[in-house]
């Protein structure tokens, strides 16, 4: 009861905030609104008991969102113009469509229902067979790197195409992008004495911490999507305070386009390594004598593919807006 | 008591409806990519309220526990991918964005479109 | 307690967000972040501590970790569009934006 | 001997809860912004440090205690680098403190 009402609080909140955020005419309140819904969302996703979902919102939105939003927006004019006035129609259909869905809403399974429909086929079978079929602690990672692991598949390359596609679009890699880097403006934070010693105390703990998380996913939440986002916010904080040049000297883009590529081909080449064996393709238990060994090696290689490939892609992201001017 | 445990739906019709509202209205394409983000969290937020199981815990077993309620893992699943994959979209949107800037010296689709007009 | 503690967290929270939405300033909305990433850290403590479930615990440690890059990253955007301010006006017209 | 840490755990909690709303109602009354700083870190600092000390006090010496002073010590060395960060960040842009020389016109960025 208690965590209901504080539910039904934190997303009156997140309302508020989302209102606030369509209503702001500065662009740069929106991006920092924004960061206060992520934070809400996460929050929320906590109550709702899928730690796992909040930690991946916690280690995007918290870092790297804000980052891509700010480094995005110092190319373009931060003001909105003067819009055009609520059009009565469009408010009318948006309106009524909302309606519709409150409506409907009232025959839905109220929240936690274990008897919902959902709760029903195959989510049971998949809480009753992970520990005896793969034996690790966490469901989640259990389905999303085994059980649906063609889905993972997927969602990996989706990512990667859509770093490909900045890529392309910002230019990044080589060439005319990082020409800037010796520039007097790429020194970052450094003139910032405070911010340069803290980032340098702290960047050791986040990348351990994005590793612990990377790793120890099978037991508590965390996996590579996770792994992959924080190791991404603690070499941002790198780049921020230090400059963007120090930053690809540590890890330089040839690096990190082999990294976004290497990563999804890491997670194909272990399913065809499975169908080679004798089993299908994504099949991990045919990896090892035991099937449930195969199953864990299988798991930890794909949670290091996907790391690698968030990890290169979110950069490469990161360094293609900051280096365009 | 009903009516509460239906708050969460109504909050994903409005956030929702918020999204699709601003990304209808608004002209500026930074803010039409938020309306999305808004409109993508809503989903989310619709996803993760279905794995939910009152006395259930996060889908991590605890050793030493029996006979542990856990929530549906398999929503949790589909969302921490499509966080991910959501921000990258997101970046490549912006993308788009930041390059129809340097064409066009404007980030307003009105305006974008009268130029096309034009020319 | 621990009920009073996320009372008592949930009402800053929500001073902070009415400080975000009142402004006036961009940086006043910038403060009301910075404080609602802390109030995260706190009420994902204590919601753990509710909940029995400590060993959510990294949750809150990651919010620590990468909360405050946030704010590094609105320094350094202030900074370098007041740097692009100072260099690049004169070399601003093959943009467009200026010509008129 | 267990009342009595809980009395100390509840009594380090409480405080800190006072110390965060005091310092959530400073960042909202506060005539300026960096008069609301001020307010704010008393949140950042003294609140968690307070709140989470409590709970370390209800948690006893376990893996969860460490955790906390994790948390703790994160908090502590973060958010007045954050602080730091913001204040820096406004000046930098041309916020002027409200009653140093007052002027009602736009803050002036430098051109």
């Amino acid at each position: 009861m208690t965590m209901l009402l504080i539910g039904v609080f934190l997303l009156s909140l997140l309302v508020i905030t989302a209102i606030a955020i369509v209503r702001s005419e500065d662009l740069f309140s929106a991006v920092m609104l924004s960061g206060i819904f992520s934070l809400l969302m996460a929050l929320n996703f906590f109550l709702l008991d899928a730690a796992d979902v909040a930690l991946t919102e916690a280690a995007v939105g918290a870092g790297v969102a804000t980052v891509l939003l700010l480094a995005g927006l110092r190319l373009i004019p931060p003001k909105e113009a003067p819009g055009r006035p609520l059009r009565a129609l469009s408010v009318t259909v948006i309106a009524a469509t909302a309606l519709l869905m409150i409506y409907a809403s009232f025959g839905q399974p109220t929240l936690g229902d274990p008897l919902a429909p959902t709760q029903q086929h195959i989510a049971p079978w998949y809480i009753e067979k992970t520990p005896e079929l793969i034996d690790i602690p966490n469901i989640v990672t259990a389905v999303l790197s085994s059980f649906r692991g063609y889905d993972t598949l997927g969602e990996v390359f989706v990512v990667l195409t859509a770093g490909i596609g900045v890529m392309f679009l910002l230019g990044g890699g080589r060439g005319k992008p990082f020409s800037r880097l010796d520039s007097q403006a790429e020194q970052g934070l450094s003139g910032h004495l405070i911010p340069k010693v803290m980032a340098r105390l702290l960047i050791p703990f986040i990348l351990l911490f994005a590793l612990f998380i990377q790793f120890h996913g099978e037991y508590s939440p965390g996996g590579g999507f996770q792994a992959g986002a924080i190791f991404v916010a603690g070499i941002i904080l790198y780049s921020l305070v230090r400059g963007e040049g120090l930053a690809l000297s540590v890890i330089p883009p040839r690096a990190l386009l082999l990294m976004s590529a290497g990563g999804a081909l890491l997670f194909g080449s272990v399913g065809v390594a499975g169908m080679l064996m004798g089993g299908n393709f994504l099949e991990y238990s045919v990896l090892a004598e035991n099937p449930v060994i195969g199953q864990h090696i299988g798991i930890i290689v794909i949670e290091l593919g996907v790391g690698l490939t968030v990890t290169g892609v979110l950069l490469s992201i990161f360094h293609a807006f900051a280096a365009r001017d | 008591m009903k009516l509460l445990g239906l708050f969460n739906y109504w909050v994903f019709a409005v956030l929702l409806m918020i999204g699709l509202y601003a990304l209808i209205s608004k002209q500026n394409l930074v803010k039409k990519i938020m309306a999305l983000a808004i409109f993508q969290s809503a989903v989310f937020l619709f996803f993760i309220t279905m794995s939910r199981v009152d006395e259930g815990t996060a889908p991590i077993i605890q050793a030493g526990v029996a006979n542990q309620i856990f929530s549906n893992p398999l929503p949790q699943v589909l969302i921490l991918t499509a966080i991910v994959v959501g921000i990258s979209t997101t970046a490549l949107g912006l993308a788009i964005v930041v390059r129809l800037h340097e064409e066009y010296g404007t980030v307003e689709d009105n305006e974008i479109l009268a130029m096309d007009r034009e020319s | 307690m621990l009920l009073v503690a996320a009372i008592a967290i949930l009402v800053t929270m929500a001073l902070a967000l009415t400080r975000a939405l009142l402004g006036p300033s961009v940086y006043d909305r910038v403060l009301a972040v910075n404080m609602f990433g802390t109030k995260t850290v706190l009420l994902i403590t204590v919601m753990a501590f509710m909940m029995g479930r400590t060993d959510f615990l990294d949750l809150a440690l990651a919010y620590a970790l990468i909360n405050f890059i946030g704010v590094m990253a609105v320094l350094w955007f202030v900074q370098e569009s007041s740097l692009r301010q100072q260099t690049q006006n004169p070399a601003r017209d093959d943009s467009g934006n200026d010509a008129q | 001997m267990s009342e009595i840490l809980d009395l100390i755990a509840g009594l380090l909690v409480v405080t800190g809860c006072v110390f965060v709303l005091a310092g959530g109602i400073g960042a909202l009354r506060m005539p300026d912004f960096y008069t609301r700083i001020h307010g704010a870190s008393l949140t950042d600092s003294l609140g968690p440090v307070l709140v989470l000390g409590g709970l370390m006090v209800n948690a006893g010496l376990t893996l969860i205690s460490v955790k906390l002073a994790a948390v703790m010590l994160l908090l502590m060395v973060t958010s007045p680098t954050a602080t730091y960060a913001l204040a820096n960040a406004a000046l930098l842009a041309g916020l002027k403190p409200e009653g140093v020389e007052h002027d009602t016109t736009e803050p002036e960025k430098p051109a």
